[in-house]
């Protein structure tokens, strides 16, 4: 499987699109357990990146996904910009000077980018965040490559784990993050961060999809 | 949702402008990154003190930029804390040689973003240090959460180290200052109703006609708890107890008093809850020596309020009287 | 009805024991009759300024008491005016021996109960004039109504004075300068919501989600027509528009803006409202070369906002800029 | 008929529970063309004149009526406050030194009422106020008297003038006192003032009546 920084672009592209379609809807997710703003924050920044994306769309897929980064953290604030900001530098740094990936790179930046979230946000898994959702995702993908399973194939169960993640942080007390404040009326509510991490997976896969 | 602004989106750059056409001769507003400073920064040989946070919450905190209290503010979007872009470019602006002191609230995003912002500030040579107010008791358990939110003192802390800043102290100083009032200060609030993120357009919560939401921050999110409604006295012992066991105040302890509106309470009622918690206070042999009654950190229209307890002695109490010449707070000037 | 109160009988009470607890340096209140005074009063020889209304507009006037500004403040029930026997008491309080300056809104039950104060003050020996504001632009036609309601200028005009006064002035220029700020000021406001008074326990008026009050006083009242919710430029338009064209204001006149909340609206919208004002005013080649923005008069809780334009010239300037010492507006001390 | 002074304050308390009884209605009325307060201001006066009373049962009418036009103005406050107090004042100073009145002195009384409320607030007739209820009821009187008519029969066809008129103030357009600003919005309503103006006359009615 070739993938090329032309679909890194798509990906991106396709992120932005996805988010600002469930912008309210993220909004909607951030009220109850959070300022109603995770939908506009992500869209702003998103908006912004694909503005960015022609100044490096020649450039290779290291310097594309750490502007991506930097773009986030200017543009989106709160907690997820410097979060998702830190995601993409990570991922970049791990992809520098490459052109062309192979599935065990993108799990490798992946990989990166979950720890820059982590070392930035320290939360652990459980704590009701976008680690929750990311976290599994990464694990099926790890796991998946360990056995030598299809890229394609291991991405679809990636993203039913990053999915269930997702629900799984309904039921959770909030002990990370603005949700934390409300402590058990925290639970019941879907984390807003887990949901826009849930979209990035999924346009990752129908981005993966299309190659083949 | 009924507001006076042209659009979710112009909201707070059409603030920033009415504020820059206003408060010319006092403040100067950069735009993009967004950030208001000192008309006169920076001032050579003192420390610059900055903060930042989301807007939503005015006067806090650019209506707090000016001699005797902040050298610059950074307002993000609405309740979203402001981005690193911002902070660095207000650290350099007010850099005047001798360190820039970063006063942030503890909420996830506001620390992250001020941490980038020091980190790349400190790339440039700037010397940074910060101080976190949280000063919330509602959020009582913080090895279950984020840790205490920085509320109300927040205020009265960008006052006084504005002011030791103003006087010549060093950054060690201000910081020590800014610690020791975070240290010594405790705040709760209230919310009769929820209010409305402009972009989100229906309110954050819907609250019944006779129950009040309890513990709550100051951006629009439900509070730790919903009690029935009750009248004034009620409602101020609900936030003073917790306060006053927290630090915990004394018998014997002079305090400054902050009673502060969420936004769409009226000064009347204020006054009302003042005028409880002095009562309650005089129960608990603690006086108040001064005191601060208005909306000053606010949460967009939401109506309810907060209440401050800070314990001074007299570095502070002579810090909180020196002149401070703000948009929003001004003596002795 | 959701309110910061411990009864709508005792809250007027309760804020004034709040004000007294709050500010007892800088003014003494009275019971029985009620007002509110300047600890240090009578100034001997000072013409003696005071005024007075209903209450729910705070902080007017209670919180415009001190020095550079009202003697003393007679508070009403909410939305009532004050009987005769408060601005009785209020004026022999504050009679330093060069007579005494009632500051009266154009209300009909303000005007009459402040006639019958001066009458039995007159009979008492001491000197009382009386200035009667009326720059509600939003009243036209004086010959079908009680005449225009006095609104924001009274705010501008109780500073104005208050300076000439304590600058020395004596009652008949004291009057003078009332009379100019009075005919140089001009006002209109408007609603986004109705607001409830205490005892009636629901909202005045129901506005639907789309629409707006035009031509609001400061009672909670419904304004003189209902328009559909437009943006902040529109309706900073329909306020100024008609402030404008009935004085008339013109090109080359230096104002004083005034944009001030209704009492649950907050800071930011004032701003956005500021900048359009600014925006407007620019194009009409007037000035503004003195702002004052916030809630200085207001109608308990409601959503809204009034914009008052005064013209300046040198006099009156010069008077706005001399110090004031009150718990609600303070520069220059 | 004997009208004596205990008639007098029968009345005054009389006027003072018929207020209390209506005074969320007053209020009410007063919303859409005032300030929702003339049910409150009435009460607040009336419940101290009720305390007041005693102290001066046992003087002469118009010290009485004095009494409670000067209780009126030190409490009521508004626009009611002066105009009532005033009225009061005004038929107390009628009555000066009478301990029994005659039918005759209690038109005089009101006469002397309406032409104080008239000097106070320089309403006239179909402005909307108080004085479009009481005019006409002072007019029956009058015009009464000069036939000869019997006092309570007269009274009787006051009071439906003073409803009459009271009821005459819905289609008016208010040029004076605080309902006046809305202009024609004013139009459509009831004037909380005329209708307190109706209850003190049926007050009035209802004590004559009695004293047969
Ligand atoms: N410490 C953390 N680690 C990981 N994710 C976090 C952390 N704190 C918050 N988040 C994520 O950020 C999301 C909220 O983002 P957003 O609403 O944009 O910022 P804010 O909370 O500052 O308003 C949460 O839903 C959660 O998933
Ligand atoms: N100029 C006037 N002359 C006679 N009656 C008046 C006048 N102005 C107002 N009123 C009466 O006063 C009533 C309102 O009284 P109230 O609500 O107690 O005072 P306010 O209008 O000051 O709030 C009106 O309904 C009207 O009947
Ligand atoms: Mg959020
Ligand atoms: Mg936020
Ligand atoms: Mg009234
Ligand atoms: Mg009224």
């Amino acid at each position: 499987m070739r993938i090329t920084s032309e679909h890194v672009i798509r990906f991106i592209e396709g992120v932005a699109a996805r988010i600002k379609q469930h912008r309210d809807e993220l909004v909607q997710l951030d009220a109850p357990i959070g300022d109603s703003d995770h939908g506009v924050n992500m869209d702003r920044g998103f908006t912004t990146v694909v503005e960015k994306l022609p100044t490096v769309a020649d450039k290779d897929i290291g310097t594309i996904l750490k502007t991506v980064g930097m773009t986030l953290v200017s543009t989106v604030g709160g907690a997820s910009g410097p979060l998702y900001g830190t995601a993409f530098l990570r991922a970049g740094m791990a992809l520098a000077d490459r052109y062309e990936l192979t599935p065990a790179e993108v799990v490798a930046a992946l990989e990166a980018a979950l720890e820059g979230i982590q070392a930035r946000g320290k939360a652990q898994r459980g704590e009701k965040t976008m680690v929750d959702a990311i976290g599994p995702g990464v694990d099926v993908l790890k796991e998946a490559q360990a056995n030598g399973e299809d890229f394609t194939v291991a991405l679809r169960r990636s993203v039913e784990a990053v999915e269930a993640g997702m629900k799984a942080t309904i039921p959770m007390l909030a002990t990370k993050g603005r949700a934390s404040y409300l402590g058990q009326r925290s639970i019941g509510h879907q984390d807003p961060g887990a949901t826009s991490a849930f979209y990035m997976a999924q346009v990752l896969l129908e981005t993966i999809e299309r190659i083949q | 949702m009924k507001k006076l602004i042209n659009s979710p989106e112009g909201v707070v750059k059409d603030a920033l402008a009415g504020v820059a056409a206003a408060h010319g001769g006092l403040v100067t507003v950069h735009y993009d990154p967004d950030y208001i400073v000192r008309a006169d920064a920076p001032v050579k040989g003192k420390v610059g003190i900055i903060s930042g946070g989301g807007s939503g919450h005015e006067p806090m905190h650019g209506g707090f930029v000016g001699s005797g209290m902040l050298d610059a503010a950074c307002p993000g979007a609405v309740f979203t804390s402001p981005v690193p872009d911002q902070m660095l470019a207000a650290t350099k602006a007010v850099d005047g040689g001798a360190g820039v002191l970063h006063i942030v609230k503890n909420y996830t995003g506001d620390v992250m973003n001020f941490e980038m912002a020091a980190e790349l500030a400190a790339a440039e040579g700037i010397e940074v240090a910060a101080v976190v107010t949280n000063d919330d008791v509602a959020v009582e358990n913080s090895t279950w959460t984020a840790g205490r939110r920085g509320v109300g003192v927040t205020v009265l802390l960008e006052k006084i180290v504005g002011a030791a800043a103003e006087g010549g102290a060093n950054l060690a100083e201000c910081k020590r200052i800014a610690e020791k009032v975070n240290g010594q200060g405790r705040s709760m609030g209230m919310a009769l109703s929820a209010c409305t993120v402009p972009h989100a357009g229906k309110p954050s919560f819907e609250l019944p006609e006779d129950e009040i939401e309890v513990g709550i921050g100051i951006h629009g999110e439900p509070g730790r708890r919903r009690e029935k409604i009750a009248n004034a006295a009620a409602i101020t012992a609900m936030l003073t107890e917790p306060i006053l066991s927290d630090l915990p105040f004394a018998s014997g302890d002079n305090v400054l008093a902050f009673v502060n509106g969420m936004g769409g309470t009226p000064l009347i009622e204020l006054y009302v809850v003042y005028n409880e918690l002095n009562k309650i206070l005089g129960e608990h042999g603690i006086t108040i020596t001064r005191n601060l009654i208005g909306s000053y950190i606010t949460s967009l229209e939401m109506a309810g309020c907060s209440i401050t307890l800070l314990k001074l002695d007299d570095e502070l109490t002579k810090l909180w009287d020196a002149p401070v010449l703000t948009p929003a707070l001004r003596w002795g000037a």
